[in-house]
């Protein structure tokens, strides 16, 4: 077997780029904006960035996982606007903490309902979850009475005002979460399941493997995700705007494809995600740093956006097999 | 045969619920199922209607359109802002010419490049709506001359009919007799339904699946045209969310997204009853965001209805 | 007599319209290889199927080392030591060769946490057992088909199987990875394991199996020894007939070529092919799996675009076509794969046999039903196609019929030039012999046949010529008395990679 | 250019060409109010001879609080911000005014919590107009009749004002006049048509008035009344902030009440303002721009808008 492995290690590096070609990518931003704004590369600016980066990075730890398990989940947006909202509202009549409690609750038991309805009636996720954006909006104006929601006690924005040097408690957040989901779809049966379901699902369920149970719990994962982003999102803010996470969800999947997830499933890492979520946020801020007039700023995302699906593509062919 | 008696009747049962959520609108507010009423609601569906004809046809080739809503946009804004440049006739051709590139560009990337549909039509999304501003300032636009015969594609009638619904029905029937009777509605079927067994049989997929955008970005310019002319103006974020409430329409009526099935039929219940969903619901006085959990809701069930409908059609 | 490891009594199955399994029964012994055989859609993969738990039968038993089970899932046919390896492979290209010969019984601590050290060690030990020349951590997407097929195998090995069922194993292997099969299947009976073995070659069923169970329309036929019988009267009662004659050559009456090739290049895929075929002629092009033979026809037809290369077409010197132009020309392709290049599934057989004539079919490009129906009619009277109607979705059919409207969806046009790759793989002996007739037939009315195949007693028996194709390029050419078994072999297996002649 | 303009009514602490001023502006993509204003803003601007930006957060609070956040990392001389929450960027502008960046509201305030932040604010008063409104359709009305409502997209700032203070004044004022129904209509004209017409078809003539949000929706709401067959002035309908094609709607009669406010006096105010603050000058804690009403009497006394 070392026959095999030998030349394997030469063309190791070449690998590693194709796979994580979005690290690559991301370095290249980050020197382009540098040379470009005297701001960019600041201590404060990054620590914003990285910031601003993580409510999107939040959702798309959770969007990561239902992608690899080869669904998809377009309710985080509203899902993340009922859980900031249910972590604001609450607070009056239960306390801070049980309310965030209730607002993880709420997000994660949305996710279930999605992950349920997916797994049970067999239909496509695009089109329940296309549902469910709707319905979940829905739900944020029937509790909030359609009017913004603000914290009585503003000591609960300092709540996330901990940082570790430049990080802020959220950006830390996405990076444990990344973090310590990365280590679960590495280490733990239910990750790699999550995988092998994503890949071939025949395959998996002739293996055994309750292949709706897998997607039951990403799709509650994704719903909790959504919730976290929420509640840091409400503790960012002090308030819960009923609007809050509008389009969030595409701005998600476009970070976990960017990365290089593959969005049939079976394919990708948080990891890759993580790259996406950093280059999404790089190019955001550093157009805004360089004053580009916003219409620039959409027409070069929608641009960027191609870039890294013909890069992802010009390096999948060139590896062949698949 | 016992199979295809039960899936027909599992079929029929969607209609039923739907003749039943009629029913029972109409009990609750007597003005939904007069004549004036069901007109208006038709001619409220024919834009996102007129466009998810062609989405349709992208479906059904197995891919996504998410562009179409800020096509709209774009193509409204040209249409006005050209009428009152050139003159209605000229700003129409240009408004199909635009759509038509702007479909052409999706397909080249989809089809010819074979690049994801989703992102790359999320691309054009973005990207669209930045044109959009770039060409218009951002400022709304509005037919200067009011008595134009510009106003006609909206606000017209033929035979007592709204000109919106007839150009609506009248697309529906030629696209249908395309999807349903043409070579190039056969073709659309089996690259949607096998790519590889239509490359096969010589069928030209990146060409079929590049047709299918273009006719997606034709059917979102006839669209634009209604929508300018019924507005007599536009604004920057007229299609916004479009996109989402035409694949909703596409999905109800039971076309799939896996591509190889569906028909123009269907789409046009489909999206005729998100119409009457939206207008019952209005009618009877709920609130905006009982109906958007009611649109949940029987997006949900129908699909489901319909997926049993067609459980079994295909071996796994 | 040692007592079976499985027996099953009386097993029904019914898919909604299809009785896929009535009464059936019979029994696999420790250290027995036990072929299964039958026509396509008899029933052979349904009752595995039961067997690995993937289906529940509606009535009858299954006794397992002597007690009576219920297969629930296949998890639970896996941890009893039943083991189904796959038709069509069953694996995940995107994880470790050890975690997909764990997949579904990943080894976790208290916590749920994967032991991955245990699990590749484990599956190194099997790997090793079974003489694999790959270790645990290679992606399987990267391994060829036939090591794929080891890394399913190597889960019996991994799980102590006490029974392994085999569905059609050798479709896709090479002649050497055949014979590393069977020595595999061999090592495996003498551990004591029971083995089912599904297959359609007789010539595998007769030198590999201990008994023969045959399936018809979901009954069985009976069980005997193999010993004690021979390829005509299983034959007999898989098809409930005799088969006269196996194989049916051409007459040999040539006219003009119909397509001269020459100097075809596919980069890396075919190298400087030329060849000729005349009108009336079927040119076998024989080689093992891998060779680019696939390759080479989908370049003539324009599937995949050639680098270099010319191309006469009926005396004249024509640029190399797109697949349109291809079908238009006059030649027809019939690919290997029926499911994924053959047929649009969502479809009825009608708008299937259609397809590639879309043109002739439609007047100003709308399509003309009737002219179509009648068509379908024709074909499904001509080659006795079992179908409800014109929009009974091909999906639903078995592979048999799947294969005859590949057939007629190119037949129907008038081709020219017919090129069939592996049109007999899958297909059952009764069938086979149907279309060696099919063959012989278009000949005799004066079109140009290609015939790919890996069997090698169908490539002598239909063929006028037979070109070798290894290592992507033609190695040998031969007519008449130079067509035999020990030539082609030589000239498939020459070079400097020559691999060990497959025993036969 | 380095010459103080007259209206500054102090000294230059430094160059304006040097003085940096950020500017973040709702959503100027969605209608010709906010688009007239961004472009002033970027053409007065350039006028001054400032180093100015001009961002369009889109509408989404998060986004803009992410822009101030942008601004003050770049140490702006001075930040205006027409917020899309009242309360949601509070934590940002707060951060701003630490990092000692005067943060100047423009158009709509922000929230009491965070007004001790605010260097100052300037614009048109939201509730005000919706009084406005509120007393131009009761008057219209007679002191009694049926109103439906035609509201934008439900959930931001401005929607919010201008529901409730409409309805607030109106309950005060004009107790006879009742709601029948009120829906969004996302602050898009065609939306506006079609819940129009829903309404006709449910309510026919019972409806007496209309209250638009905005102008845009408004014309949407004539549009279908003159499909309903409808003569001028059989329904009364009032908005907020005229827009050019409803000054010529009102002529025509179509209109009955509205509120003049200018885009350009709005940019104009707070860019002003903002130079006078990162100058160091005093500046009056709110400066109003007026909105004074406009009716069929005395249209033809206001310039056709140009937006
Ligand atoms: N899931 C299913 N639903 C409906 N019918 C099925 C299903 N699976 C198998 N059948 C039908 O049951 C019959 C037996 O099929 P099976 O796959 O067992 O045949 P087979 O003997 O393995 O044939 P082959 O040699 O072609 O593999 C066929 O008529 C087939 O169409
Ligand atoms: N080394 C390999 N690794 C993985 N897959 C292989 C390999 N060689 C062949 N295959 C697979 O086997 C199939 C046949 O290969 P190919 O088309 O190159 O050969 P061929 O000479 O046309 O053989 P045949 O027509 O008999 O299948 C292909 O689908 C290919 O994916
Ligand atoms: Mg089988
Ligand atoms: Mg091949």
């Amino acid at each position: 077997m070392s026959v095999a492995e030998t030349p394997r290690r030469a063309v190791a590096a070449g690998d590693w780029i194709m796979r994580n070609h979005i690290w690559v990518f991301l370095a290249l931003t980050v020197a382009v904006f540098s040379f470009a704004s005297p701001y960019f590369l600041t201590v404060n600016n990054l620590g914003n960035l990285l910031t601003q980066g993580a409510f999107i990075g939040i959702l798309a730890v959770g969007m990561t996982l239902v992608i690899l398990n080869g669904e998809i989940d377009l309710s985080v947006g509203a899902t993340l606007a009922l859980s900031c909202a249910l972590a604001i509202g609450l607070q009056t009549s239960i306390g801070t903490w049980p309310a965030v409690i209730a607002a993880l609750l709420a997000g994660a038991g949305l996710g279930l309902l999605n992950g349920l309805v997916v797994a049970l009636s067999g239909m496509h996720s695009f089109v329940v979850t296309l549902g469910a954006l709707i319905g979940i909006r829905g739900l944020v104006f029937v509790y909030t009475g359609e009017n913004a929601l603000m914290v009585e006690d503003f000591a609960y924005t300092e709540i996330a005002e901990v940082y570790l040097g430049p990080l802020s408690l959220t950006a830390l957040v996405f990076f444990g979460l990344a973090a310590a989901f990365q280590w679960l779809l590495t280490n733990t049966r239910h990750g790699r399941e999550t995988y092998a379901v994503g890949d071939n699902v025949a395959a998996a369920h002739d293996a055994g493997i309750n292949v709706k149970r897998h997607k039951i719990v990403n799709f509650t994962i994704c719903g909790t995700m959504a919730a976290v982003a929420g509640i840091l999102l409400s503790m960012r803010l002090g308030t819960a705007e009923p609007n809050a996470g509008r389009i969030w969800e595409l701005w998600t999947i476009i970070a976990v494809v960017l990365g290089g997830t593959r969005l049939s499933g079976g394919y990708g890492s948080l990891w890759m995600t993580v790259g996406g979520v950093l280059t999404l946020a790089v190019l955001r801020n550093g157009l805004r740093l360089l004053n580009t007039p916003n219409y620039v700023e959409l027409m070069v995302m929608g641009g960027v956006l191609l870039l890294a699906l013909a890069l992802d593509r010009a390096l999948l062919t060139r590896e062949g097999a698949r | 045969m016992s199979l295809h008696f039960a899936a027909l009747l599992r079929r029929h049962g969607l209609l039923v619920a739907f003749a039943l959520f009629l029913a029972l609108v109409a009990v609750q507010a007597e003005a939904f199922l007069t004549p004036s009423n069901v007109l208006d609601v038709l001619r409220q569906v024919s834009i996102i209607g007129m466009m998810a004809l062609g989405v349709t046809f992208v479906v059904v080739a197995g891919r996504l359109d998410l562009s179409v809503g800020s096509m709209l946009t774009l193509l409204t804004v040209i249409v006005v802002d050209r009428t009152n440049a050139f003159g209605p006739g000229l700003a129409i051709l240009v408004t199909l010419l635009a759509g038509l590139a702007a479909g052409a560009w999706n397909g080249l990337l989809v089809g010819v490049f074979r690049l994801n549909a989703l992102i790359v039509t999320l691309a054009m999304l973005s990207f669209l709506q930045g044109l959009t501003l770039a060409y218009s300032g951002g400022s709304n636009v509005n037919v200067a001359d009011g008595t134009t015969w510009f106003a006609a594609f909206g606000r017209g009638s033929l035979w007592g009919i709204p000109a919106p619904v007839v150009i609506f029905a009248l697309s529906a029937a030629v696209l249908a007799f395309v999807l349903k009777r043409t070579r190039f509605g056969r073709a659309i079927f089996a690259v949607g339904g096998n790519e590889t067994a239509a490359t096969y049989s010589g069928i030209d997929a990146r060409l079929v699946v590049f047709a299918a955008y273009c006719l997606s970005g034709l059917t979102t310019a006839i669209a634009a045209i209604i929508m300018g002319s019924r507005v007599m103006g536009a604004q920057n974020t007229i299609g916004q969310g479009y996109e989402l409430t035409v694949l909703a329409g596409v999905i109800l009526g039971g076309t799939s997204l896996l591509g190889g099935s569906g028909s123009i039929g269907r789409t046009v219940l489909g999206v005729a009853m998100l119409g009457f969903i939206q207008n019952g619901l209005l009618l009877m006085g709920y609130p905006y965001y009982v109906q958007w959990l009611v649109t949940w809701g029987i997006i949900i069930l129908a699909v489901w209805i319909d997926l049993g409908a067609k459980r079994g059609r295909i071996l796994a | 007599m040692t007592t079976p490891i499985l027996t099953v009594a009386g097993i029904t199955k019914t898919f909604p319209g299809v009785r896929a399994l009535s009464d059936v029964s019979f029994d696999v012994r420790p250290g027995e290889v036990h072929a299964l055989v039958g026509e396509n859609g008899a029933g052979k993969s349904t009752l595995m199927k039961v067997l690995a738990g993937l289906h529940q039968p509606d009535a009858g038993r299954i006794v397992h080392h002597g007690r009576e089970v219920a297969i629930a899932s296949p998890l639970d046919a896996r941890t009893r030591g039943i083991l189904l390896i796959h038709q069509e492979l069953s694996l995940s290209p995107e994880l470790s060769v050890a975690e997909n010969i764990y997949l579904g019984a990943w080894p976790t601590n208290r916590f749920g946490i994967l032991r991955k050290r245990a699990m590749r060690e484990a599956a190194a030990a099997a790997l090793e057992a079974l003489g694999c020349d790959f270790g645990p951590d290679v992606r399987v997407g990267t391994l060829s088909i036939a090591r794929q097929q080891m890394v399913e195998i190597a889960r019996a090995q991994a799980f102590n199987a006490n029974l392994v069922i085999f569905d059609e194993p050798t479709a896709s292997l090479t002649e050497a990875e055949r014979a590393q099969l069977f020595a595999t299947v061999a090592q495996l009976r003498s551990q004591g394991v029971g083995i089912v073995y599904i297959s359609h070659k007789m010539d595998e069923i007769f030198s590999i199996t201990d008994r023969i169970t045959v399936l018809r329309d979901g009954t069985v036929q009976g069980t005997v020894e193999t010993a004690a019988t021979d390829v005509d009267s299983i034959t007999r009662m898989m098809i409930g007939r005799d088969l006269s004659s196996y194989f049916h050559r051409a007459r040999a009456d040539f006219g003009e070529e119909t397509l001269g090739i020459e100097g075809l290049h596919v980069p890396g895929l075919v190298h400087g092919v030329d060849l000729s075929v005349r009108a009336g002629e079927v040119l076998g092009l024989y080689g093992l799996v891998g060779a680019g033979r696939s390759e080479l026809v989908e370049a003539i037809f324009g599937i995949r675009r050639a680098s270099a290369g010319r191309m006469r077409w009926r005396g004249r010197e024509i640029p190399l076509p797109t697949p349109r132009q291809a079908v238009d020309l006059g030649l027809a392709l019939v690919p290997e794969s029926r499911k994924e290049q053959g047929l649009v599934l969502g479809l009825g057989g009608r708008d299937n046999i259609t397809l590639p004539h879309l043109a002739r079919f439609s007047t100003l490009g709308v399509m003309r039903p009737g002219a179509e129906t009648r068509v379908f009619d024709r074909f499904r009277d001509e080659l006795s196609i079992k179908t409800t109607g014109p929009d009974q979705p091909v999906g639903l059919l078995s592979g048999g019929n799947q294969q005859k409207f590949v057939l007629a969806k190119w037949l129907c046009a008038e081709p020219r030039l017919v090129i069939l790759d592996e049109p007999t793989r899958g297909i059952d002996v009764g069938s086979k012999s149907a279309i060696h007739e099919l063959i012989a037939g278009l000949a005799e009315q004066g079109l140009a046949v290609i015939v790919i195949s890996s069997e090698m007693p169908e490539v002598l028996g239909v063929s006028h010529r037979i070109l070798t194709m290894a290592d992507r390029r033609i190695t040998g050419s031969f007519t008449g008395d130079e067509m035999t078994e020990e030539t082609l072999i030589g000239a498939v297996s020459a070079g400097p990679a020559a691999l060990p002649s497959a025993a036969e | 250019q380095d010459a103080a303009p007259e209206w500054l009514g102090g000294a230059l602490k430094k160059p304006l060409s040097e003085t940096r001023i950020g500017i973040t502006v709702l959503y100027p993509g969605s209608n010709a109010y906010q688009a007239k204003y961004a472009e002033t803003a970027e053409a007065y601007t350039a006028e001054l001879g400032l180093d100015a930006t001009v961002m369009d957060p889109q509408g989404d609070p998060a986004t803009q609080f992410n822009q101030i956040q942008d601004m003050s990392s770049q140490n702006m001389d001075a930040i205006v911000v027409w917020p899309t929450s009242q309360n949601a960027l509070i934590p940002a502008i707060g951060g701003a005014s630490r990092a000692g960046i005067p943060v100047i509201t423009s158009n709509s305030p922000i929230g009491e919590g965070g007004r001790r932040y605010v260097a100052a604010h300037t614009g048109p008063d939201d509730c005000i107009q919706a009084e406005q409104s509120a007393e131009m359709l009761g008057e219209a009305l007679g002191g009694s009749g049926e109103i439906v409502v035609v509201e934008g997209t439900p959930g931001y700032t401005v929607s919010i004002l201008r529901k409730n203070c409409f309805l607030d004044r109106l309950a005060d004022a004009y107790p006879d006049v009742t709601i029948l129904e009120s829906q969004p209509a996302d602050w898009n004209r065609e939306r506006a048509q079609t819940v129009m017409e829903t309404f006709l078809t449910k309510y026919g003539d019972e409806i007496d008035g209309v209250y638009a949000f905005d102008d845009g929706m408004g014309l949407g709401v004539v549009s279908a009344l003159k499909g309903a067959g409808k003569q001028p002035g059989d329904v009364k309908v009032v908005t907020c902030n005229q827009f050019g094609e409803g000054w010529d709607q009102m002529r025509e009669g179509w209109m009955t009440g509205t509120n003049k406010q200018s885009p350009v006096d709005d940019a104009i105010l707070a860019i002003q303002t903002a130079v006078k603050v990162a100058n160091g000058i005093e500046v009056p804690e709110t400066q109003k721009i007026d909105t004074p009403k406009v009716t069929p009497d005395n249209v033809d006394a206001f310039e056709r808008p140009s937006w």
